[in-house]
């Protein structure tokens, strides 16, 4: 029993990350009909600039901060250099240029950093609080407990409002709503921006257990797809399920059925779970519609 | 059979345009000539003006360009030439949503509503440049009285909506901005005769509250009957024009522009 | 309007049977070519070429002709592979056969997809190929009594196809070439026939196809069974020129070096994917002896291909022409259409 | 030719708690035309994609004494039931003709044979489909320089046309027509009145779904009226366009003839 | 353009250069390897000499991105400039598939690989100037039996690397009749190995054994103690690592590795080690000093054979030679290849720095 609560608090915690990127990629898709998967390695770049500011002696917090702001401005510049001309295009070209900007960034690093692996400092400890024979640590607490609250301020953000109303209906048909006075690069823009700030908030917990090595980013990025896709490409709150239950999936296929087989397991239940929910769990906002 | 520009003139009120409208929010298109990228000129010098207050109708055949008309009216086309203007302010390479914030509204070719949205998020979604949610309550609860049958779906898909209920919410969206200047793109398609009465009757209301209304339709009997004044646009350039009375009763407006004579099946295309 | 079908189907096209002889005519010319013209290791790399132009044909066909944006190549390819290595290994069959089995098999498991596609759509369709995809390797990784799991495997004795060595890169081309023409041509034949048009409609709409007396899953699970069928060919023969394989060649890095193929030879122009699969072969290659700067390179070399290129490589001079024209229209026009 | 003869028998098809179409019935006889009329969102097109088989329905469909109420819908349309689209279905990177054959074999579609015939195949089932086509196109009176023309570089009336054209490709025995109507100018609703007319005569059975009344009136031989999802009326045109129920749910009153909703005094018929 | 670091006849004058392949991970996960064989490359040629009379080593690189296949190409790419010897990549999977190739064209291949199957598979042109992993952990697996563990636990990575360390350690463990209550393994993709740690927790055994990368090996150490794990742990050379440190943190403390370079074993090693630090900015690991190692194996063989002997002739040079001196002592080979007298030692970590424990077998 305790073993099972252990699973799942680890899984939950990771999940929270998990579904922040996928977070990105829901919000980014639901404007653009983009997946972005350089955002995993936005989270990298993250927590690499934070580390920069740790050496040059910032406080770990205003680091973390400073360093998630920067990847948001690089998610807004390689949104306007790369990807604005592309939106139009069949939608393979944007999706494949996400994976270029993946490689790029990631070459970027290593020359920037180097491969050898660095290690950042956790914005909490990572020494476990014992439980009744359950290990939490705070580090875990924190991402729990940040993942949520950025949740919800993403939801307050543009769950209801205006820009949120805008952003759906620009991933629906752009070229109808400028005829309402929406500005669509502007919203394309901000929600790459916000996309690469969510990464970076999850790259700042999370990479403080995997090690930060420049490499990280293509896993990452496949996770937070898997949990979008799962939660449901568009849908805020599906994302984050969809992280959770991709955490504990993992976790728990680990634990009880093979070790060897556990992401196997995971993609099995992803693939079982699509074909019953074929938009995912909460997705069903964009595009499920009579089509006759 | 082409059409030679200079032959149209009906009423002989061809529009001198800077000076024949004072009004901020008259709509003028002066000698625009717009084309697809890569294409020819689809409009080859399309000139024409609508004063507050009045209802202009735009005829032609399929393909003689109507909806690309509208569609550089609302900056959603380039002009290669000539220009667009609302009141005294250029449209020239501003961009489709600062027109659409000037006061603009366009209902566009095939509805287009946003299918995964619910009706209720379309109509507020049509009201975007409208800051207070007061405001868009009050215009929604207005656009509601005119379109009663959109109450009831409310919170389903744009998109689970029938053809004609669909055309509705498109009106209804574009009069969520309050525009001062309206444009419709054949917005009778697929509406029952008893709906398609309604819709007229909401334009002439709102002419007579003094906004813009620019009206494409294919309908040439129905829609001159309510308009002020009419266009017929031939192979992309403006055939005829005139008062809609006059053009109601002219022959040359059936036979020569519309084509309605069963021998002449040569239709515009390409 | 000039009728550019923008490499979509049926286009101005040679009678069928002076078709074939062309074909006939250009696979034996570059047979007879390459080796004096392309030498040493580039030899190696126009193989390779070959053999990623194969599997890239297969996935036009599926993610060109049936609109499946598949990352599930790779893993078809690395079917293929293990299915001609396995099969040599254990029994001793020609080449040609286990080349054979190997084309079913990759047709079986990229009919799978096909089978998902019947049901997921769209952008979930992508994570369910990743799912293939990945269940594929984790196999191939994990079983490792049948796979050699990560060690990867190699053949027990050198297989010899009418006596030619196909690990030798310059008797490779006397094997791959003539394969990859007739590949081509099947493609070529695939999109202009029933099926080829019948997936125009279904790529495009599927209640259109309905209507129009076109079954939608039955088509789209025929063009991953015939997609498959080629990316298992192109497996095998990479595992022959090779003479090794191991899970790791084939996961997401090469699923997405196919479709970079499709996408820049123009979405659905076999031509195009082939110039596309030696263009990107040759850049991939070429990296591997640039430590330093190999992935930025390649990385750049992506995303300027595609904002430039999309259209197909040949339109690269006018996407880049458009660009400008797009950036200097910045400021004078409205949304661009 | 005789055939063509489709009854709808008790059709119902509901979404989640909407009731859209509740038991509706209609006999339709080879060559004739019927007209189904109603307001918005009555069910109409709900009932053409019952009968064509997009959407799942209770009750019974035959062609020709055929149920074909367990057929998937392309069983449907291989055995000869074609439809129009309301708002055509856009395939934009299409060209005309490339929609056209898309139409063409609705008959006897192999793939297995397809496949192993490959190579086989010449250009002369190219060639006979593009004149098909042309002819196709000519027969509604389009030009045949339509046929490399994009589909999305057409304009909507036009494009309107080609999906007829496109369901013609298939010689159908029964036509369902989704408001071909709208969205086309005068002139063209004068020449598709004749189309209507012409394919009518040569037998082909049409189930014409309609608001311009006037051209219900000068091509529908009986109609039948939805208002709610329910067979309000059915019978001869000019009878069930006087009823006072149908006046009220759907023509509007004064609707007979005052109101102009097309052009009323055009010469009729058309070849 | 392939070979465009090719053929470089301009490269120092009218001496012809003597061609060494090195092929390593230089780009993704483990591209650091790349980096340690430069740096290797760099030491050893200061201190032995980057010419052969005259006639400068010139070293001709690839990326295998530790992909056997990819192993293949680039040695197909390298060999076509004609090498005269090879050093190995790091990754096991990687040797194990260019060895059929470099064999065929009797180029030899150095290695500081540690899978057993290098030199197990017949081919007279692999050299091993590194302790095997069967070597290493038949006395590591008895240390750990020793130490009074009945019960363990064994986490691995599914690399051939992984999968060889893991068997080895297993039959030595089967030797002294001890068998894992439970194994597990992980991608070295993944990144979180909850799973797997809980399931070594659950099983409640005495000491774990946990194999991996160095960075995936000092993953592994951190989350199982901050999942509350509370026993012994033990590992590969790996865990002798900066990087092992670095990602582990404060859970490296106590973690017992077994290894074949520990600065303070010998005086030669400490001297090494403090070089290598100075000069590049990071301690040494097992892996840099065997790259080292297999760089002036390479060098020595090289002054033997002469500067314009073929591939074989450096081959047969590798084969009768002998090299002290080195940070892991004497390096000399068996008939397979396989290295002589390997050096094991077992080690661990304390206050931040690795210590010897004992020294399990010794060169001489
Ligand atoms: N996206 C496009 N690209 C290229 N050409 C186009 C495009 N859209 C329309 N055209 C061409 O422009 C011309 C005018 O089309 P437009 O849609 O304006 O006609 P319309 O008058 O609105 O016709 P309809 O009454 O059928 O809607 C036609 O010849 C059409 O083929
Ligand atoms: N997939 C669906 N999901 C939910 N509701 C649907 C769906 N399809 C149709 N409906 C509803 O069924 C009703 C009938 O729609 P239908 O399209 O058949 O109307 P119609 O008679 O064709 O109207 P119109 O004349 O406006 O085209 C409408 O209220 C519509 O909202
Ligand atoms: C990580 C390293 C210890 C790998 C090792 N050099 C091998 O043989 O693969
Ligand atoms: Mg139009
Ligand atoms: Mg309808």
């Amino acid at each position: 029993m305790t073993l099972l609560l252990q699973t799942l608090v680890s899984g939950l915690a990771a999940g929270v990350v998990y579904g922040l990127i996928a977070l990105g990629f829901s919000l980014v898709y639901r404007t653009s009909r983009v997946i972005n998967f350089a955002q995993g390695d936005l989270a990298v770049l993250a927590a690499y600039l934070a580390y920069t500011l740790r050496q040059l002696g910032w406080p770990v917090i205003v680091a973390c901060v400073v360093g998630v702001l920067g990847t948001g401005v690089v998610a807004g510049i390689l949104e306007r250099l790369a990807l604005r001309p592309l939106y139009r295009r069949p939608g393979a070209v944007a999706i494949l240029c996400t994976v270029g900007l993946a490689i790029v960034l990631e070459a970027c690093i290593r020359l920037i950093w180097g491969s050898l692996p660095l290690s950042l400092p956790s914005i909490a400890s990572t020494s476990p609080w014992h439980l009744g024979g359950l290990a939490i640590t705070p580090l875990q607490v924190s991402m729990f407990v940040v993942g949520l609250a950025i949740a919800v301020m993403v939801t307050l953000l543009i769950g209801r409002t205006r820009s949120g109303r805008a952003m759906r209906g620009c991933a629906q048909d752009p070229e109808v709503v400028v005829l309402f006075g929406v500005n669509v690069d502007a919203l394309y823009f901000s929600s790459f921006v916000i996309g690469g700030l969510l990464a970076g908030v999850a790259g700042i917990l999370i990479i403080p257990t995997l090690g930060l090595t420049p490499d990280i980013g293509l896993n990452l990025s496949v996770l937070g797809f898997s949990a979008a896709v799962l939660g449901g490409l568009g849908s805020i709150w599906g994302a984050l399920a969809g992280g959770v239950l991709v955490g504990v999936i993992t976790n728990v296929a680990a634990v009880y059925v093979s070790s060897s087989y556990a992401s196997g397991f995971v993609y099995l239940i992803m693939a079982v779970i699509l074909l019953v929910r074929v938009r995912g769990l909460f997705g069903d906002e964009i595009e499920a519609v009579r089509e006759v | 059979m082409s059409a030679p520009s200079s032959a149209g003139s009906v009423s002989g009120d061809r529009i001198d345009g800077r000076h024949a409208i004072g009004a901020e929010s008259g709509l003028v298109v002066e000698g625009v000539r717009v084309g697809y990228p890569g294409g020819p000129d689809v409009l080859r010098g399309v000139s024409l003006s609508v004063r507050p207050g009045e209802l202009v109708v735009v005829l032609g055949r399929n393909g003689a360009g109507k909806t690309t008309l509208l569609r550089a009216i609302s900056g959603l086309l380039p002009c290669r030439s000539g220009e667009c203007r609302i009141g005294t302010a250029s449209l020239r390479g501003m961009r489709a949503f600062r027109i659409a914030r000037r006061g603009l509204a366009h209902v566009p070719e095939g509805r287009r509503v946003i299918p995964g949205m619910s009706v209720a998020d379309n109509l507020r979604l049509g009201a975007f440049p409208i800051a207070h949610r007061r405001d868009v309550d009050d215009t929604l609860a207005e656009v509601l009285e005119l379109f009663p049958s959109l109450r009831r779906t409310l919170s389903a898909r744009a998109g689970t909506l029938s053809g004609g209920q669909q055309q509705m919410l498109a009106i209804a969206r574009a009069l969520m901005s309050r525009p001062r200047v309206l444009l419709l793109d054949e917005p009778l398609t697929g509406l029952a005769p008893v709906i398609q009465d309604d819709v007229m009757a909401t334009l002439s209301r709102l002419r007579a509250d003094e906004r813009t209304i620019l009206l494409v339709e294919q309908n040439a009997a129905r829609s001159l009957a309510i308009a002020d004044r009419g266009v017929v646009l031939v192979e992309g350039e403006v055939g005829l024009e005139g008062a809609a009375s006059t053009l109601a009763t002219d022959p040359r407006v059936k036979e020569g522009y519309l084509g309605i004579r069963p021998e002449d099946n040569q239709p515009n295309s390409s | 309007m000039t009728p550019d079908t923008s490499g979509l189907g049926v286009r101005r096209s040679w009678p069928h049977d002076l078709r074939l002889l062309w074909f006939v005519i250009g696979t034996v010319a570059v047979t007879v070519l390459a080796p004096v013209i392309v030498t040493g290791p580039n030899l190696l790399t126009f193989d390779l070429a070959v053999i990623y132009a194969i599997a890239a044909i297969g996935l036009n066909v599926i993610f060109g002709l049936g609109g499946l944006l598949s990352v599930a190549q790779a893993a078809v390819m690395a079917v293929g592979a293990y299915a001609v290595v396995l099969t040599l290994n254990r029994f001793h069959i020609a080449v040609l056969l286990a080349l054979a089995i190997a084309c079913v098999l990759g047709a079986v498991t990229s009919g799978l997809t096909g089978l998902i596609a019947i049901r997921i759509r769209s952008h979930y369709f992508i994570l369910a190929s990743v799912a293939l995809a990945e269940g594929v390797v984790l196999v191939i990784t994990n079983e490792t009594k049948l796979t050699g799991g990560s060690n990867g495997v190699g053949f027990d004795g050198l297989p010899t196809v009418f006596g030619l060595d196909p690990s030798d890169p310059a008797q490779f081309v006397l094997i791959g070439v003539p394969l990859a023409g007739l590949v081509w041509y099947l493609a070529a034949c695939l999109r202009e026939s029933r099926l080829g048009v019948a997936l125009h409609a279904v790529r495009s709409d599927d209640y259109l196809a309905l209507a129009s007396a076109i079954p939608a899953s039955r088509c789209r699970l025929w063009a991953t069974v015939i997609g498959g069928a080629f990316g298992g060919l192109a497996g095998g023969l990479l595992a022959l020129l090779d003479g090794y394989i191991g899970p790791q060649s084939f996961g997401l890095t090469t699923a997405v070096l196919l479709l970079l193929m499709v996408v820049f030879g123009g979405a659905s122009s076999n031509g195009g994917t082939v110039v596309a699969a030696i263009v990107l072969t040759a850049l991939t290659q070429g990296l591997l002896t640039a430590t330093k700067v190999g992935d930025l390179v390649y990385g750049v070399a992506i995303v300027l291909l595609l904002v430039f290129a999309s259209g197909g490589l040949a339109g690269l001079a006018r996407g880049a022409f458009e660009w400008g024209r797009r950036r200097g229209h910045r400021s004078k026009t409205g949304q661009s259409t | 030719m005789t055939q063509g003869a489709l009854s709808i028998d008790g059709l119902s098809v509901h979404f989640g708690g909407l009731q859209a179409l509740r038991g509706v019935s209609a006999e339709i006889t080879p060559g004739s035309v019927h007209g189904l009329l109603g307001p918005n969102g009555s069910g109409k097109t709900t009932l053409l994609n019952a009968v064509c088989g997009f959407v799942r329905s209770t009750g019974r469909v035959c062609l020709d004494g055929v149920s074909l109420t367990r057929a998937p819908a392309y069983v449907r349309a291989r055995s000869g039931l074609l439809r129009t689209f309301q708002s055509p279905k856009l395939v934009p990177d299409l060209t005309v003709e490339e929609l056209l054959r898309v139409g063409e074999h609705p008959r006897g579609f192999r793939p297995w044979w397809l496949v192993t015939a490959l190579p086989l195949r010449d250009s002369r089932a190219r060639k006979s489909g593009q004149q098909r086509a042309l002819a196709t196109l000519d027969l509604l009176g389009l030009d045949g320089s339509l046929l490399a023309v994009p589909i999305r570089d057409l304009s909507q009336g036009v494009l309107k046309m080609v999906d007829i054209a496109r369901a013609l490709m298939a010689d159908p025995k029964v036509l369902l027509l989704d408001e071909p109507s709208s969205g086309m100018s005068e002139a063209e609703i004068a020449r598709l009145r004749g189309h209507i007319l012409e394919l009518a005569r040569r037998g082909t059975t049409l189930l014409l779904v309609e608001h311009n009344l006037p051209l219900v009136r000068a091509v529908c031989d009986r109609v039948t009226v939805l208002n709610l999802g329910e067979q309000l009326t059915s019978g001869p045109t000019a009878d069930v366009l006087t009823r006072p129920e149908v006046v009220e749910a759907f023509l509007g009153v004064g609707a007979d003839g005052s109101v102009p909703n097309a052009v009323q005094e055009q010469p009729g018929g058309g070849p | 353009g392939c070979g465009s670091s090719g053929s470089g006849t301009s490269a120092s004058g009218s001496s012809s250069p003597i061609i060494v392949g090195l092929v390593q991970p230089y780009s993704g996960a483990e591209s650091y390897y790349g980096k340690y064989a430069d740096n290797a490359w760099t030491m050893a040629m200061a201190k032995y000499g980057s010419k052969i009379k005259g006639h400068p080593i010139k070293l001709v690189k690839g990326d295998s991105k530790c992909d056997p296949a990819t192993a293949v190409s680039v040695a197909h790419k390298i060999l076509a400039q004609k090498p005269v010897a090879i050093e190995a990549p790091d990754c096991s999977g990687d040797t194990l598939a260019m060895l059929p190739i470099t064999t065929a064209k009797k180029v030899p291949l150095v290695s500081e690989n540690l899978a057993p199957d290098i030199t197990t598979k017949g081919s007279k042109y692999v050299w091993r100037v590194q302790a095997s992993d069967a070597a290493t952990n038949k006395l590591f697996a008895k240390y750990i039996v020793d130490q009074g563990h009945k019960s363990i636990g064994v986490i691995n990575d599914t690399t051939s690397y992984g999968v060889a360390n893991a068997a080895t350690l297993v039959s030595g463990l089967a030797k002294s009749a001890v068998k894992p209550d439970v194994e597990a393994t992980y991608d070295i993709a993944a990144t979180d190995y909850s799973g797997q740690i809980l399931k070594v927790k659950q099983a409640n055994v005495e000491a774990a054994y946990f194999e991996g990368y160095d960075l995936q090996e000092g993953n592994l150490v951190k989350q199982a103690r901050s999942l509350g794990l509370t026993m012994p742990i033990y590992g590969p050379t790996t865990a002798s690592d900066g990087t092992f440190l670095k990602a582990a943190g404060d859970a490296a403390e106590g973690v017992v590795f077994a290894t074949s370079f520990l600065p303070d074993w010998s005086s030669t090693a400490t001297t090494f080690a403090k070089d290598w630090q100075d000069q590049f900015g990071y301690p040494p690991n097992m892996d840099s000093v065997g790259m080292y190692q297999a760089a002036v194996v390479t060098i020595k063989a090289l002054q033997k054979a002469g500067p314009s002997a073929t591939a074989d002739d450096v081959n047969r040079a590798i084969k009768g030679l002998t090299v002290s001196g080195l940070p892991e002592g004497a390096v000399s080979f068996t008939s397979t290849g396989d290295l002589a007298h390997p050096l094991v030692m077992a080690g661990t970590w304390q206050g931040g720095a690795t210590k010897l424990v004992k020294i399990l077998a010794k060169p001489e």
